[in-house]
């Protein structure tokens, strides 16, 4: 360890870690052999997609592995010491007290039969050796830190009494009120909204940095990387396969899987006629001894030496390194690529032809207590014959409700839609929407059995031309859904939704139960379908980018009504409502640069419950430039005009 | 909320407490003096004689109550009681010399002749809804010259009314007093001039007698008498075994007696108690030729059944009456075990492949192993006896209606006059009784009539001995197998001598220290 | 709350009332009546008659339910039938018995299960299974054993092999020790088979509480796995098992019968066995509508206790 | 788990062998526990069948000269108090037995899927009073609601299936009603209304398919338990009558002998037993195949 080094000093150095997890089908070498380091106060980003091992090298550093997962091999140096040797007693004393953690669901991570202050308080008092007023005191300092309203009230409350925002903010004051030198975030913001995402991430980057704890941030999202992280570490198949600056890993990545899950995400600037480059296949099988690269079979600069030995990481210059035999990964390869990347992707312009139309449309709930939830509250909105709309809102915004009522799911409380034709739909989950016991030839050809379309043989040929319109091998209707990946499932559920050959489908978050490097697959696949088809698609998402890459139009919705609608470029070019503004700043770029340059002033507050609605405007409660005539009086949305609309008084 | 939970808990406790001092309070405080703990076998169901059922009611009532007579517990015979003799010269007037110096139980006063009239018109009072009014039917007067002297007038010769009269249901004699006392409790509540009174019942658990201390023949020798509750019988053995009861109330099962037999315990026992016989319908067209009913006699072997599944709670038997019986003979055709004698008979009869029967049963009971083998014998000569189960109450109904190929019966009764009267009397024929084999032989009622009017023992007993020859003749009856009744005890434990009736009379009984 | 509890409580009449309908009329479907039972084949015709009579069994059948409803309103409970006992006196002496048994069953059941369990849970969730194994085995082994078998050969090792404990005898409240002694024998082998199922249940909830991510939490907090296994999973475990704690109280009472036959208790299962034997209706709809009774308002009040005690749950 | 599967639902469906082939690389059969549970039970299934054509003593034939023997040869089970060959006895009690028990199974299951299903799915009034009357029959103790009905039907071995099933199917009901409930807000449902699938499809296609595997662990649990409860009824008096042999009968007759001759009530309970734990393991295997968390 180089202490005599004054300004860096390496706090956390891990060397050749090895963890494995023993099942019934063979041993899973989750993480086979990872090392690296992290300074003092340095914030380490580990990115990979799921299974990639990254949440299980994050465990095992404090051996918080559960069976069957067990730490193998290697050495985790905390300040010099070795605590992969020290036994459960001395690790306690590590645990909470050197080294935080905040796990990724804020919804079950906190004992749901105890106060807050029983779960907080009682570290505090060992960690810090104060008395229980003290201890109880720097509590409710560290709540208010991260944001928690009344602290001195909330202390009290249980967790099912707050929501998943403000849970995770106390995670984050548990962690960090024992002043760890390390903290340790495992996906901490994946199950939250956009916005409330960003201020977590505000938070955790400011007090850290206030605190001058060094943090590992676990991630799948490169965008939330290039916002706070100093170091990237990239996992694939259990091993780093990329580690360097921020910066560099962007400037120039140096593994294909590196540069390609960069290239997989749209950017703000993308143009519609470029095609979303695509990882193909899938990650390798951890069950099965990996020979060579583990992500040859995916990488288009794939040669003889990748299939025969695992390539180590080699220096690429300033603690820039990577673990690929060619110098500079798919350079050439992307360079060829190019070319077909390309596509005749005419810019959709209306016909006229109206193929969905909502008028007014509501939706009440009556909950127990005789109190409605508004979830959709007036909404007008039209899809015109080819026209792909994107709809965007935090959760509890009503997007979805308006999709189930579009597909007859939901009865409308007031107001009416027009469907010409057949609405079909394809659903978040694509693990839950199929009924398991079915064979994927059964649920493709459910809704031509129900409408007793054809004979059976006629079924079944249109059964499998679905099945290969949309990438998938016909021999796959012999097979059950828990045979195929998330990716394969989602194609499914599309040539299902394609069955009835519909004028529009509704495709509700149709790629955020996906990996990253999946998820441009089926984005493609809907783009391409749309053009062979000519049919609308009403794609509702949260993930902006996505939104605004797949969609002709956008509408945002907020509490349950639409407050912006127009282009998609447009809309987010110059967003003119404080909100659509606000969601846009929100996105994560996966650009450092552009990051750096942002305001860090994220919206506050969280969505009003939709049980009593504000009479004047929805978003006034959380609008920076709210004023009292905001408060007073709704701004109406000029319905079914083309052109931009804004539900705002002060829209420009 | 939490006060509901508070509350119902309340309630509980103070339930809990108030049950236990309730308990507290009818657990007897037993004083010193001799107390023997005697297993009895079922609930108590109550001790009034005008409405007494089963054995084990009985035989507390029998120590309660007197009658004017009583049955001697070795010998069986009728012995003075509450009447120290008798005279008749035509069994049709009965004067009766009363014991004088006579107490009830308590201070219910002496007793007198007026008790024994009252006792005897409360049977007959119809509101008293008494199964033995019957018995008493016969009696047409009573009167009392003086309180020690009683005249009870008949409407026909009755030789056997001693019976009628003993310590047994009708013949138990009541204190008008505590009878209307009582009210609708004397089941609870007996008042008798018996040698123990009854101090303490919890119906559920325990009977508690204690001894007459006023006695007509002197105070019992034990002071208290604890009738535990303890209705299985392997626990009611281990109890003996560990020394908890000192005597058992009728310990049927062969495995417990051998093992308490081993162990060295008094097997108390009366012998052939009572006699089980097999009814034969003659309504089913087989059972009416007198050659099936023999072949049926013959092709079961009860000498080895009885050997093999009980041989000290049965033996064969060839008779209805029992061998102690006055008027009972052994002179009479025996059937004994031939299979091929009975294929024979069978052919004769005209039923060379045998036919097949119902044989009535309760499911309470079950196929009783007995039934198992005699369906084993039987079908070794070609009959096919097949078990029809129905639940109790319906068979006693059937049975008493005579709706049946075959049905057992178990004549326990010590006038052997009731029993060939009731069975073989057309009078009696079912349902008006129990002659369920519908026997109406001329020759056999006169004979009966003749001898119940007999003033002359031994000329009498001559017309029985013939009765009982013809109707064995006939085989009207199956004879089966009679038994016999324990009452396993203590080797200390002294003087259980159990009568025809199956009862004990404690007045006897004793622990030697 | 008191919304949820009205509606509740509205069902448990309901059902209550339905129990006591069900009861009543499959009573008299039953063959044979108290007067017969009685009256054994001693009785003929006119004789039986009179003695239903006596006993009030010719009433109509509709007069004769609707009286039984007035009574249960009344709470006056009646007499038996054949021998003009109160049965409130009866229930008085028979319930406490039969409470103090089953309740210490389940404290028994307690003590033993829930440590047991939970070690199991514990050892399972490191990976080790043999006491897991064990455990299961020997719970289905007891299961399965019948429990007159189970309390015949109890009786010959305890009772009669080392004498430890009286086969027979009175329920002396007086002498607590004797009482304790008498009422040994039945409670374990009741206590057996709920400790079988209970130790599983338990197992199974701990099992599931050790693998939420707020245990995961609690130890990256730094805290041991003893004080996180009492602290966190027992707490969250306990609703759960007292659920079934409660529900298994409500079976026990009925689950006496056959051990207060063998072991001769003067309890209501006892109880309950004389009426159908001797065919006494009024002794036997009324237990068993107490039976039902208590059935119900047990779960009630379990489904109460276990809405209060979870935080989460919202009236 | 995948590629197992795999395998299976790929292996070649012609040709009896061919079957057989993939039938022995079934899952099913790479279970442990379900292994263990066929080992036990396959036998004493085919000696129960085989039992009519055994040299062995019939059932119900007494010999007076063989009582209460100790097993042997001749008698592997030993002899009872009317010279009786127990082994032979017992296998027909199995048969007795493993009626009850499955009879009892497939009733509870039938009934509790239908009233299950149609509660669950539906609601409303169907939905209260199915479970009103569910309710009515879970507040009995289930041993007393047997001896009553028993008491009204009599004895023998209808009236003991149809009392153990009474108190089977309301817990059967409520079982399959949870399921249903769950089962209709899963989005596959959804999807199938998108293309507005009938009530009965969603039903028959849908909920039923994904209910009958728990279903199925809980009824070998019934069956299980009824051979027991049988023994409880008979020694009460109220089970299957002898001479007519049921496990439940010959352990409840040998009872009484456990001190001269513990053979004849403790072997057939050991069979019991074994049954009994067949049928767990079986269920628990399936349980454990079907539950997605354990592969």
């Amino acid at each position: 360890m180089n202490y005599q080094a004054p300004v860096k000093t390496t706090l956390l150095e891990v060397r050749d870690l090895r963890t494995q997890f023993q099942t019934a089908s063979g041993t899973v070498k989750a993480v086979d052999g990872v090392s690296f380091t992290i300074e003092r106060g340095e914030r380490l980003a580990v990115v990979g997609e799921s299974g990639s091992g990254k949440s299980a090298m994050a465990m095992s550093i404090l051996r918080l592995l559960t069976h069957p997962g067990r730490v193998v091999g290697g050495e985790i140096l905390l300040d010099g010491r070795d605590i992969s040797r020290l036994s459960e007693g001395q690790l306690n004393t590590v645990r909470g007290r050197l080294v935080g953690t905040v796990f990724q669901d804020p919804m079950s991570s906190l004992d749901p039969v105890m106060r807050i202050s029983r779960q907080m308080i009682e570290p505090i008092m060992r960690n810090l050796r104060l008395n229980r007023d003290q201890a109880r005191a720097e509590a409710i300092k560290w709540l208010d830190k991260v944001g928690i309203p009344e602290p001195e009230r909330r202390i009290e409350a249980y967790p099912f009494e707050m929501s998943g925002g403000m849970r995770q903010r106390v995670m984050i004051a548990m962690a960090l009120a024992s002043r760890p030198q390390l903290v340790i975030a495992d996906e901490p913001t994946t199950a939250l909204d956009v916005t409330i995402q960003a201020q977590i991430v505000e938070v955790l980057k400011t007090l850290t940095a206030e605190a001058g704890s060094a943090m590992m941030f676990i991630t799948h999202d490169l965008g939330l990387v290039a916002r706070f992280a100093h170091k990237v570490a990239v996992m694939y198949a259990g091993r780093i396969v990329e580690f360097g600056r921020v910066e560099d890993i962007f400037a120039n990545p140096a593994h294909p899987y590196t540069q390609s899950l960069l290239g997989t995400i749209p950017s703000t600037t993308m143009l519609k006629s470029e095609r979303l480059p695509q990882i193909s296949g899938l990650p390798p099988d951890m069950r099965h001894e990996i020979t060579g690269c583990a992500f040859k079979d995916r990488c288009a600069a794939a040669h003889d030496r990748c299939l025969a030995e695992a390539p180590r990481l080699t220096d690429r210059g300033h603690e820039h390194t990577a673990a690929c035999w060619t110098p500079h990964g798919l350079e050439q390869a992307l360079a060829t690529g190019q070319q077909h990347a390309t596509r005749l992707n005419k810019p959709f312009e209306p016909d006229g032809s109206v193929v969905v139309e909502l008028n007014a449309l509501r939706k009440q709930f009556a909950t127990s207590r005789k109190m409605v939830v508004r979830a959709v509250n007036g909404v007008n909105l039209r899809v015109h014959k080819g026209e792909t709309l994107g709809i965007v809102g935090e959760s509890g915004c009503g997007k979805s409700t308006v999709a189930r009522m579009l597909l007859g799911l939901e009865r409308p409380t007031s107001g009416d839609i027009f469907i010409a034709g057949l609405a079909q739909m394809v659903f978040q989950d694509p693990a839950a929407s199929f009924n398991p016991k079915m064979t994927i030839g059964d649920i493709v050809a459910e809704p031509l059995v129900v409408k007793s379309r054809g004979s059976k043989a006629e079924r079944l040929d249109t059964v499998k031309r679905l099945i290969s319109q949309v990438g998938l091998d016909p021999a796959f209707v012999e097979r059950y859904p828990h045979q195929l990946s998330g990716g394969q499932r989602q194609r499914v559920a599309v040539a299902r939704a394609l069955a009835l050959n519909p004028s529009v489908v509704v495709a509700d978050e149709p790629t955020s139960a996906l990996d990253v490097s999946v998820r441009a697959q089926i984005i493609n696949l809907l783009v391409d379908l749309k053009e062979e088809l000519g049919i609308s698609f009403v794609f509702i998402s949260h993930d902006l980018l996505t939104v605004r890459y797949i969609s002709d139009r956008i509408a945002v919705m907020y509490l349950g009504e639409v407050v912006e609608y127009g282009a998609a470029e447009e809309v987010f070019a110059d967003p003119r409502h404080p909100y659509t503004r606000a969601l846009i700043d929100a996105v994560p770029v996966p650009d450092p640069v552009v990051e750096s340059r942002r305001a860090a002033t994220p919206l506050q507050g969280e969505l009003p419950s939709p049980l009593n609605l504000p009479k004047g405007c929805a978003f006034a409660s959380r609008c920076p430039m709210a004023t009292d005539r905001c408060r007073a009086e709704k701004p109406a949305l000029p319905d079914h005009d083309l052109s931009r609309q804004v539900a705002c008084h002060y829209a420009h | 909320m939490i006060g509901n939970i508070r509350k119902l808990l309340a309630a509980t406790l103070t339930l809990l407490a108030s049950t236990m001092l309730v308990l507290t309070i009818s657990s007897p405080a037993l004083a010193q003096g001799k107390t023997l703990t005697v297993r009895f076998y079922d609930d108590p169901a109550g001790f009034d004689p005008a409405n007494i059922f089963r054995i084990e009611n009985e035989n507390i009532a029998f120590n309660i109550f007197s009658g004017l007579t009583t049955y001697d517990g070795e010998t069986g015979e009728i012995v003075p009681d509450l009447a120290v003799s008798w005279e008749t010269t035509d069994n049709k007037t009965w004067t009766f010399k009363l014991r004088e110096g006579v107490t009830f139980h308590k201070d219910y006063g002496d007793f007198t002749a007026a008790d024994v009239i009252y006792s005897f018109n409360r049977i007959k009072d119809p509101a008293t809804a008494s199964p033995y009014a019957s018995e008493l039917a016969g009696i047409v007067s009573m009167e009392a010259p003086d309180p020690y002297t009683l005249i009870i007038e008949l409407d026909a010769p009755n030789g056997n009314f001693l019976h009628t009269v003993a310590n047994y249901h009708q013949g138990q004699i009541v204190s008008q007093k505590a009878i209307e006392e009582a009210g609708d409790q004397v089941r609870w509540q007996p008042i008798g001039t018996g040698p123990y009174y009854l101090e303490s019942i919890d119906v559920s658990s325990q009977i508690v007698l204690k001894r007459h201390e006023d006695y007509y023949k002197g105070p019992a020798p034990i002071e208290t008498i604890v009738f535990n509750i303890i209705k299985d019988e392997a626990t009611a053995t281990i109890a003996l075994r560990n020394g908890e009861v000192d005597l058992v109330m009728r310990s049927n099962k062969e495995e417990n007696l051998e093992v308490l037999e081993a162990e060295g315990f008094t097997m108390n026992s009366v012998k052939d108690y009572a006699v089980v016989i097999g009814v034969l319908n003659p309504e089913f067209e087989p059972f009416a030729n007198p050659l099936v009913r023999k072949a049926m006699a013959h092709a079961v072997d009860y000498a080895s059944i009885t050997q093999a599944i009980s041989p000290s709670l049965t033996q064969p038997h060839h008779s209805m009456l029992l061998p102690w019986m006055d008027v009972y003979t052994d002179d009479v055709p025996k059937y004994e075990y031939d299979p091929e004698k009975a294929k024979a008979l069978l052919v004769e009869a005209g039923y060379p492949d045998g036919f097949t029967f119902k044989n009535l049963g309760t499911s309470a009971q079950g196929v009783t192993e007995l039934q198992q083998f005699q369906i084993d014998f039987l079908s070794q000569v070609g009959i096919n006896m097949e078990m029809e189960l129905v639940d109790t109450p319906t068979f006693n109904q059937r049975r008493n209606a005579g709706e049946f190929d075959m049905a057992s019966r178990l004549l326990p009764a010590v006038n052997p006059d009731m029993i060939l009267f009731s069975y073989l009397h057309p009078d009696n024929m079912v349902p008006n009784g129990l002659n369920g084999a519908r026997y109406d032989n001329p020759e056999v009622t006169n004979l009966l009539e003749a001898a119940r009017a007999e003033p002359d023992k031994e000329k009498a007993f001559e017309m029985y001995k013939q009765v009982q020859q013809i109707v064995a003749e006939d085989a009207v009856y199956l004879a089966t197998y009679s038994n016999n009744v324990f009452w396993p005890g203590k080797p200390e434990v002294t003087g259980v001598h159990i009568n025809y009736l199956a009862q004990v009379n404690f007045y006897d009984v004793n622990i030697a220290e | 709350m008191a919304e949820y509890t009205a509606k509740k409580l509205v069902q448990m009449l309901i059902t209550v009332l339905g129990v006591i309908t069900l009861v009543f009329f499959t009573l008299r479907l039953i063959p044979g009546d108290a007067a017969s039972a009685m009256a054994g084949d001693t009785l003929s015709g006119e004789a039986l008659q009179a003695l239903r009579e006596q006993m009030g069994l010719d009433e109509p059948l509709v007069n004769q339910y609707l009286g039984f409803l007035r009574d249960l309103v009344t709470v006056d409970l009646g007499e038996t039938i054949t021998t003009r006992i109160p049965i409130a006196e009866l229930l008085l002496r028979a319930l406490p018995i039969t409470l103090s048994i089953a309740l210490a069953t389940i404290v028994l059941s307690i003590l033993i299960s829930i440590p047991l369990g939970t070690l199991a849970a514990f050892m399972a969730h490191k990976g080790r299974n043999w006491l897991d194994n064990g455990l299961t085995g020997a719970a289905m082994i007891i299961d399965l054993m019948p429990s007159f078998w189970m309390a015949l050969v109890l009786l010959l090792i305890f009772s009669l092999g080392l004498g430890w404990f009286p086969a027979s005898g009175q329920l002396n409240w007086s002498d607590p020790w004797a009482l304790v002694l008498r009422l040994a024998l039945p409670v374990i082998v009741l206590s057996l088979s709920q400790v079988a199922t209970l130790a599983r249940i338990t197992r199974t909830a701990v099992l599931e509480v050790l693998n939420e991510d707020y245990v995961r939490t609690a130890r990256s907090m730094g805290w041991s796995e003893l004080r996180v296994l009492f602290r966190h999973a027992l707490k969250n475990a306990a609703l759960p098992i007292a659920t079934v704690v409660g529900l298994s109280f409500g079976n026990l009472l009925g689950g006496t019968v056959i051990v207060e036959f063998i072991f001769t208790i003067p309890g209501v299962g006892n109880l309950l066995i004389s009426g159908i034997n001797s065919r006494d209706y009024q002794l036997v709809q009324t237990l068993i509508v107490f039976y039902a009774l208590l059935f119900v308002v047990i779960n009630f009040a379990t489904d109460l206790i276990y809405k209060t005690l979870d935080p989460r749950v919202q009236f | 788990m995948t590629d197992i599967t795999l395998t299976t639902t790929s292996a070649p469906k012609t040709g009896p062998f061919a079957i057989l082939l993939a039938a022995s690389r079934h899952p099913l059969l790479s279970h442990a526990k379900v292994r263990l549970a066929l080992l036990i039970l396959i036998p004493i299934l085919v000696l129960t069948i085989l039992a009519p054509v055994l040299p062995i003593q019939k059932p119900l034939e007494t010999n007076l000269r063989a009582m209460m023997q100790f097993p042997s040869i001749e008698h592997v089970f030993g002899t009872d108090k009317m010279g009786r060959d127990i082994f032979s006895r017992t296998l027909a009690g199995v048969q007795i037995s493993l009626l009850v028990g499955f009879s009892v199974a497939s009733i509870a299951l039938t009934f509790g899927m239908v009233l299950g299903t149609l509660a669950g799915f539906y609601g409303g009034w169907l939905d209260r009073a199915i479970m009103t009357v569910v309710d009515i029959f879970l507040a009995f103790p289930s041993l007393l609601l047997a001896i009553g009905l028993v008491s009204v039907m009599g004895t023998g071995i209808v009236p003991v299936i149809f009392a153990i099933s009474l108190a089977d199917v309301p817990r059967f009901i409520r079982l399959q009603r949870s399921q249903v409930l769950s089962l209709r807000s899963r989005a596959f449902i959804d999807a199938a209304r998108t293309v507005d699938a009938s009530q009965y499809w969603l039903m028959t296609r849908h909920i039923v398919p994904n209910t009958i595997a728990p279903m199925l662990v809980a009824a070998s649990i019934a069956a299980a338990n009824a051979i027991l409860v049988e023994a409880s009824l008979s020694f009460l008096g109220l089970g299957i009558m002898p001479p007519q042999p049921s496990l439940g009968n010959i352990v409840r007759d040998g009872q009484t002998y456990l001190e001269q001759a513990w053979w004849i009530s403790t072997l057939p309970g050991v069979v019991i037993l074994l049954i009994a734990i067949g049928l767990h393991f079986l269920s628990d295997g399936v349980r454990e195949l079907l539950d997605p968390r354990s592969h």
